[in-house]
């Protein structure tokens, strides 16, 4: 069932037109990358406030600082990365709409992410010094607090995906979809590797 | 050392000069970009020999002023007279056929595309910028000659990357408007550098004495190149303006109506001619479209459907379907039009297409695909 | 088909929810559009009947009207009012309501998060007054500068609940601002390539924008105000290394975008209202849209000029000097199109025209003060006086309430079917003219003659007094401007003329459809082949056709040419956003009181959410074939 | 100089505020030009359009309109920017001789004054009046114990904030006798309104006059009444706030009253020094300045006259 043209008037007719689409082509794409660009901007405006008030001190963390062991951060670095690549092949497979490596991917993708939910807990847990002990460890706790939230909602929402996936029945209009939630995903992981790296590594 | 450097520099650049007019010589360039790529060329010179590069040492100001002219002035200039086009022209036959061979090659094709992705310059320029002012590392390349080569090598490389993505890149004027976003990200994050900079209690690199230089620098990092990368902003605004005008214009209201009226879908509309152009080719059409992006044909040839291909060294390739002579004097059959991609000079030993090398089968897409263009 | 048979599919597919139930779950974008503009109507009221009683207590020296900690509450609660609770709600509501009509589709894209955009922002906004009602209200001033709105020197819960309503209204406007972008590019009608969007929807564009890069900072500061407050966090103790001026960097690298925020969408209000009553394109379309983009580009460098009384090094002052001037070149453009349109058009006088002059009277002069306040000499004398309260009001109720209620006029007819009575209109614009200048010119005087801003009182042997008079009096003036609007608005939607399809016989293509728009808005989906599409439209211009009646179906288009793209079907209204903003609020709510508000509200957030995404049952068109 | 311009922008009194009222009319002029051209251009705008039935169907000839306006738009900002980057290079504190240096401490809701030397002893404290000699330069070094506050006194140069953990260094400078009045001018909580103090400027000698007193020691209570209202003073809670050099007095919570019988006015520059004001002041400061941290101290009558007495004898 379809409008259809009365006569006597010119008409375009777009009954045919798809019901999805792909890419910058989709309204929702336009959607996370403006959420992405928000974020961004969140994450850089922590990055600055740090380098800011990183600024004032001549010693850089402040004297007694420890942080989390180097290899359990590693470790969720190395976790992070790993679940890049299944959710690579579920990126791939999305959009030649092939279910099986879909769901693996995102089977394995999820795996991954869990895995750096725990490790990033055992690392909070290791953390040397609190978010009120001085402005380096509010600014470094929240660092954290941004990302470690990002990081769950990132995991239960690979989680929720694979559900969807498993349960079916699969619509083709959750293909886009699928490919959203690993930008979004690889936005997760990505973030967080610069900040890895300065606190871990930034010491004058 | 230095010494040595220099020369060594200005004979990269001498060498750069010569092979890039002598390429601009060989072919057909719009007017102002062999003078943009001259003022590109002239600002690096500037920037890299002479009083600038000596003052540079001890004053942080002059400093960053040499790697904001780099960056901001220098790359997007030298960008916009397309030397990698001019380059290739500029080289001899058998030499260009080498160089063609190597980046045609899968692997570095791949690996281009994904440095060149907008996204990924935004973020490899930012690093690379934010990465060297690390007090270490800015303090290595104030002590050692090498390590400053590098650290200007990556400035401009990732500036030049950065600015052919946005202006030049596979999306070309199609992506000017993500283009204004990238120019604006950017002058956000460098000015929030330069502000950092400019606010600091201390000065971060002990090379440099002066709270006051250091607060300049920060200053010219800061206002006058965001001012650049605001007119830079404004100016692709503007021509993204301008594409849609045309754009529009193109698909102008009859053929919008047309396509519509007489078409089942939009997506297909090309439909019919798809599977004619499979019938006559034996390739596939999509496939082709790919292949021709990864040729590089869009850089001599206006091709319709193909993103970034809008060159007019060469002829235009709209309707070539309907055509009846190829190359002048080949009649139009799909063998023929296979021959002349995969092996140009074996029809016309003058033509000025070059042997891609293109394989049997791509050469049976991308003429699958030219016959859909009716 | 017959037109009918069709209207009546599409009405009952569109059909709005009504009753308490229907403002809780529809989220069709007219519905939520005039849910903020009422709204933020009424913050309006509640923020200028402050204002009143500010000016009542400034009436007179040594008054004791109120007192300093009520004014306290007053001026803080009246800034965050107009900045947070009514300027940019108001603005998005407009665009959230008419941008889709102009754009000629049928829904907004993501409509479940603008529902979920108006009732956060609806929360924070009655946290803050409920914190008011009840004498804690914020007392810190809108802008809360550390450390007077610290742990230390600001006990109890006033500031928290500032902090927490920023941290709400900001997520409201945020994805208001993702829908609106979202809408621009992807629901265009076939034909209207992006360099033929009316004006209006180019402000829209670009405020929504700056709000997506300029909202994260405040919510960044707000977080870390609220959590050196709650968890002692050490952001802005200097004692723990911490800073004071960061947050004021933060603060200021949004309030400085957020001005233009407000003031983009009043400058496109001014060249939809100048075409309008003159008949003509404004001039130099191309300059006026980049004159937008190049406002909203500088507006992000230039937020220390807030910031010159700190002491900063003094090397980069006249380098903000020039770059916050710079804004002047595409104002002043922009200014000068809209006298050479007028010069080549007919002047229609009708009220809408008189609040574009009233604009160019007062936005004129605001902008120039403003030139002053970037001159770091000049700013250093009259910074934090009454100059800058004369400054800041010419350049926002000149640059957004004036073309606001121009535009609310030339829209009410629009919005209801009715005209605004003609006679009242002119009225009310000759109370707000006079009021406005009356009292806010003098204040220019007083900040020259030294009264400081924010003071609940002055002594009498200043000389102050009758400029202080004769600003209260202007104020009430500008008070019975405001009734005189709101009963022309009563009394018209009561007895005013039927307005028909395009009244004014303008350009744009709201005025393609019924007034009010019927829920689907239009009947066949128009297209376009020029800018001022109504105007230049041919007689058989096409219509669009092949939407499923069934279906909330709504045609996406091409980002740069409008070409149609596909379909997509948009969400039947929903109680979950609505949920999602509640539980949200709970969260943040209890977050003043104790941190595990965070964890509560993520909690609640997290099975609204799953209500909100629970898979509906699928189109079988749609299902992949199962392996 | 009339009562009412003592704190005023357009009137000034030194080199500094010279300078910056003269940057003021220039743009003034300038801007008032700016805004009447912008008028004449819509007066005869409407008053073409008027007289039209319908609009033009003619393409503007508008563009070279709109470029002479803009080139006059940047040549006037230019020149404004000139001038506004000529005054800031004149205002600067840096390079330039001083004569004394003083510290203003801001406190909620009054400013702690000192006069450095390079002799502790010879540090002289005073609330609330800032006393500097005519035609010197003079450096101010600002610093705040508690909220950000702004030192502001406009008949002598604009305002510099002061900022909790951070010092700033401003100069100022008095060319013509008299007495100015100063505002805090960034909002700093309940009492930002009676926050104020005055500046005395004077001739050479009387400063150095006056600063020599301010250096000594309190004055020793002499009549009877002096001598009670000291031990009220010493037995009641005022000494756990204020300082009184020469007495076991030593707090510096609230402003030093060493030589409060010598000042002006009372509560931050809100009420004059006389008899009736102090002891309401005393009694229940709150009253006359809501919000104040000085508690009301319900003082036996007597004592609070003795108490009166005795704070004015101190001179």
């Amino acid at each position: 069932m379809s409008e259809t043209a009365p006569v006597g008037r010119r008409f375009v007719d777009v009954s045919e037109l798809p019901m999805f689409a792909f890419g910058p082509r989709d309204p929702i794409w336009w959607g996370l990358w403006l959420l992405l660009a928000i974020e961004s901007t969140m994450f850089v405006l922590l990055a600055s406030s740090y380098f800011y008030l990183r600024g004032n001190e001549s010693t850089w963390p402040p004297p007694g600082v420890h942080q989390a062991p180097l290899w359990l951060t590693a470790l969720t670095v190395v976790a992070l990365l790993l679940s890049v690549i299944p959710t690579w092949w579920a990126f791939r497979a999305a959009i030649q709409f092939r279910l099986r490596p879909i769901q693996i991917g995102f089977l394995l993708g999820t795996l991954a992410s869990a895995a750096a939910c725990v490790t990033r807990a055992y690392e909070l847990a290791t953390i040397g010094y609190n978010w009120n002990s001085h402005a380096y460890g509010s600014i470094v706790w929240a660092i954290y607090f941004m990302h470690t939230f990002h990081l769950t909602s990132g995991t239960v929402e690979n989680a929720v995906m694979t559900v969807l996936l498993f349960k079916g029945p699969v619509e083709k209009k959750l293909m886009p979809d699928i490919r959203l939630s690993c930008i979004y995903w690889w936005f997760v992981v990505v973030s967080w590797i610069p900040f890895w790296i300065v606190i871990m590594f930034d010491k004058s | 050392m230095r010494l040595v450097f220099d020369i060594l520099v200005t004979l990269a650049m001498i060498a750069s000069l010569t092979l890039y007019f002598r390429g601009v010589r060989s072919t057909k360039a719009r007017v102002y970009e062999p003078i943009a790529f001259a003022a590109g060329w002239l600002t690096i010179f500037a920037a890299l020999v002479g009083p600038m590069d000596t003052l540079s040492d001890v004053l942080f100001a002059v400093h960053m002023t040499q790697h904001e002219l780099l960056m901001i002035v220098a790359a997007p200039l030298i960008v916009i007279g397309r030397p990698m086009i001019y380059g290739l022209w500029g080289l001899s036959p058998s030499a260009r056929a080498n160089v063609l061979a190597i980046t045609r090659a899968p692997a570095v094709l791949k690996t281009w595309r994904a440095i060149t992705g907008p996204v990924v310059v935004l973020i490899v320029h930012a690093i690379v910028l934010w990465a060297w002012h690390i007090p270490f590392a800015f303090e290595g390349a104030l002590h050692n000659e090498t390590i400053h080569a590098v650290q200007h090598l990556m400035f401009f490389v990732t500036a030049a990357l950065f600015w052919w993505a946005i202006i030049q890149g596979r999306y070309g004027r199609l992506g000017y408007g993500v283009a204004v976003f990238f120019v604006f990200a950017t002058a956000m994050h460098t000015s929030i550098l330069g502000a950092l900079l400019f606010f600091a209690h201390g000065r971060w690199y002990p090379s440099y004495h002066s709270m006051e230089d250091q607060q300049l620098a920060g200053l010219i990092m800061w206002i006058p190149s965001g001012l650049i990368f605001i007119v830079a902003g404004l100016a692709l605004f503007a021509a993204w303006l301008g594409e849609s005008e045309r754009r529009a214009k193109a698909s102008s209201f009859t053929t919008l109506l047309m396509l519509l009226l007489f078409c089942a879908c939009a997506n297909e509309y090309r439909g019919d001619r798809i599977a004619e152009a499979r019938q006559l080719t034996g390739g596939e059409p999509e496939r082709g479209k790919t292949a021709i992006q990864r040729y590089g044909c869009g850089t001599c040839h206006t091709i319709p459907g193909v993103p970034g291909a809008k060159a007019t060294v060469g002829p235009p390739l709209d309707q070539i379907g309907v055509r009846t002579y190829l190359a002048g004097h080949l009649i139009n059959t799909p063998a023929n039009l296979m021959k002349w991609i995969r092996a140009p000079q074996s029809i016309d030993p003058k033509s000025a297409m070059p042997d891609m090398f293109v394989t049997e089968r791509d050469g049976r897409d991308i003429a699958a695909y030219l016959y859909t263009l009716k | 088909m017959i037109d009918l048979e069709l209207h009546v599919q599409l009405a009952e597919t569109w059909r709005k929810p009504r009753g308490l139930w229907g403002w809780l779950t529809d989220n069709h974008h007219t519905t939520i559009g005039m849910n903020f503009i009422v709204t933020s109507f009424v913050f309006f009221l509640l923020g200028g009947i402050e204002a009143i009683l500010m000016r009542t207590q400034l009436a007179r020296p040594e008054n004791h009207f109120v007192t300093n900690d009520f004014y306290n509450q007053l001026f803080t609660t009246h800034g965050s009012t107009m900045m947070f609770l009514f300027a940019v709600p108001m603005i998005e509501g407009l665009g959230i309501y008419i941008v889709p009509l102009m754009l000629g589709t049928r829904q907004m894209s993501f409509p479940r998060l603008n529902q979920f955009s108006y009732f956060s922002y609806l929360i924070g906004g009655l946290l803050l007054y409920a914190g008011f009602f009840l004498n804690f209200g914020p007392d810190a001033g809108w802008f809360s500068y550390v450390p007077l709105s610290g742990p230390e020197f600001a006990p109890g819960k006033r500031i928290d609940i500032w902090a927490q309503m920023i941290t709400f209204t900001e997520i409201g406007s945020l994805g208001g601002a993702v829908s609106m972008i979202a809408t621009i590019f992807k629901h265009r009608a076939p034909g209207m390539s992006l360099n033929r969007m009316p004006l209006f929807v180019w402000g829209e564009l670009v405020t929504s924008f700056m709000i997506v890069f300029a909202m994260p900072a405040v919510m960044v500061a707000s977080s870390m105000l609220a959590s050196d407050r709650l968890i002692a966090t050490q952001f802005f103790n200097k004692a723990e290394g911490g800073d004071v001026l960061l947050w004021q960097h933060l603060f200021w690298f949004f309030g400085h975008p957020e001005v233009y925020i407000i003031f983009i969408p009043g400058t496109t209000m001014m060249s939809t209202l100048v075409s309008a009553f003159t008949k003509r394109p404004v001039f130099g379309y191309v300059g006026m849209v980049l004159s937008l983009v190049a406002t909203a580009f500088v507006g992000f460098g230039v937020w220390v000029h807030h910031m010159f009384a700190t002491g900063l090094p003094e090397l980069g002052l006249s380098f903000f000097t020039a770059s916050s001037v710079l804004i002047t070149i595409p104002t002043a453009f922009q200014v000068f199109s809209w006298i050479i349109t007028i010069f080549h058009g007919k002047f229609i006088v009708r009220t809408p025209m008189l609040y574009v002059l009233g604009f160019l009277f007062i936005f004129v002069m605001g902008g120039l003060s403003g030139v002053m306040l970037a001159s770091t000499p000049l700013d250093w004398q009259l910074h934090d006086t009454f100059f800058v309260v004369a400054h800041l009001h010419y350049v926002l109720i000149g640059g957004m309430l004036f073309p606001l209620i121009g535009a609310l006029t030339y829209w009410f007819p629009k919005f209801t079917g009715k005209m605004m009575n003609e006679t009242l209109g002119r009225w009310t614009f000759a109370f707000f003219f006079v009021g406005f200048n009356l009292t806010f010119f003098p204040m220019h005087n007083l900040g020259l003659h030294g009264m400081p801003r924010r003071v609940y009182t002055y002594l009498p042997t200043m000389g102050w007094n009758n400029l202080n008079m004769l600003s209260t009096v202007g104020a009430y003036v500008l008070g019975v401007g405001v009734l005189l609007f709101m009963a022309n608005a009563v009394i018209s939607l009561r007895s005013g003329a039927i307005a028909g399809d395009n009244p004014w016989g303008s350009f744009s293509l709201e005025w393609f459809t019924s007034s009010p728009p019927p829920p689907y808005n239009f009947l066949y989906l128009p297209t376009t082949r020029d800018r001022y599409e109504i105007w230049t439209m041919a007689d058989d211009q096409p219509l669009v056709t092949g939407f499923r009646p069934d279906r909330r179906e709504v045609l996406i288009t091409k980002l740069m040419d409008a070409f149609p793209d596909h379909k997509i079907e948009t969400p039947r209204p929903t109680i979950w956003p609505t949920l999602l903003a509640g539980a949200t609020g709970i969260g943040v709510i209890t977050a003043i009181f104790t941190p595990w508000g965070v964890p509560l509200g993520m909690l609640l957030a997290g099975i609204a959410l799953t209500g909100w995404f629970w898979p509906k049952p699928p189109h079988h068109e749609l299902l992949e074939e199962q392996p | 100089m009339t009562s009412s311009s003592y704190q005023d922008a357009l009137h000034p009194a030194g080199p500094y505020a010279n300078t910056i009222v003269g940057v003021w009319w220039f743009y003034l002029i300038v801007c008032t030009i700016v805004f009447v051209a912008v008028w004449i251009a819509l007066f005869i705008a409407i008053r073409r359009a008027r007289r039209r039935v319908e609009p033009d169907t003619l393409a503007p000839r508008a563009p070279r309109a709109m470029m002479l306006a803009l080139a006059a738009t940047t040549g006037l900002l230019l020149a404004m920017l000139v001038s506004s980057i000529a005054g800031a290079r004149a205002l600067s504190p840096q390079g330039k001789a001083v004569t004394r240096e003083i510290q203003v401490t801001g406190h909620q809701w009054w400013w702690d004054i000192q006069y450095l030397d390079e002799r502790s002893d010879h540090i002289a404290q005073t609330a609330n009046e800032l006393h500097v000699p005519v035609g010197e330069r003079v450096r101010i070094i600002l610093a705040s114990s508690d909220v950000i506050h702004s030192f502001w006194v406009p008949n002598l140069h604009g305002k510099r904030d002061l900022i909790p953990g951070q010092k700033s260094i401003f100069v100022i400078q008095a060319d013509k006798a008299g007495l100015y009045r100063a505002q805090c001018a960034e909002f700093c909580g309940l009492q930002h309104a009676k926050m104020a103090f005055i500046v005395i400027a004077e001739p050479k000698h009387d400063f150095e006059q006056w600063l020599a007193t301010m250096r000594a020691s309190a004055a020793q209570p002499k009549t009877a009444d002096e001598q009670r209202g000291q031990q009220v003073f010493l037995s009641t809670s005022c000494g756990m706030c204020h300082a009184i050099k020469g007495t076991s007095a030593g707090s510096r919570v609230g402003p030093d009253l060493t030589h409060v019988g010598s000042r002006r006015t009372l509560g931050a520059a809100v009420i004059p020094n006389n008899r009736g004001n102090l002891s309401g002041w005393i009694a229940d400061a709150g009253g006359v300045k809501p919000g104040v941290l000085m508690p009301p101290n319900p003082l036996d009558p007597d004592d609070l006259h003795a108490l009166v007495a005795y704070l004015e004898s101190l001179k």
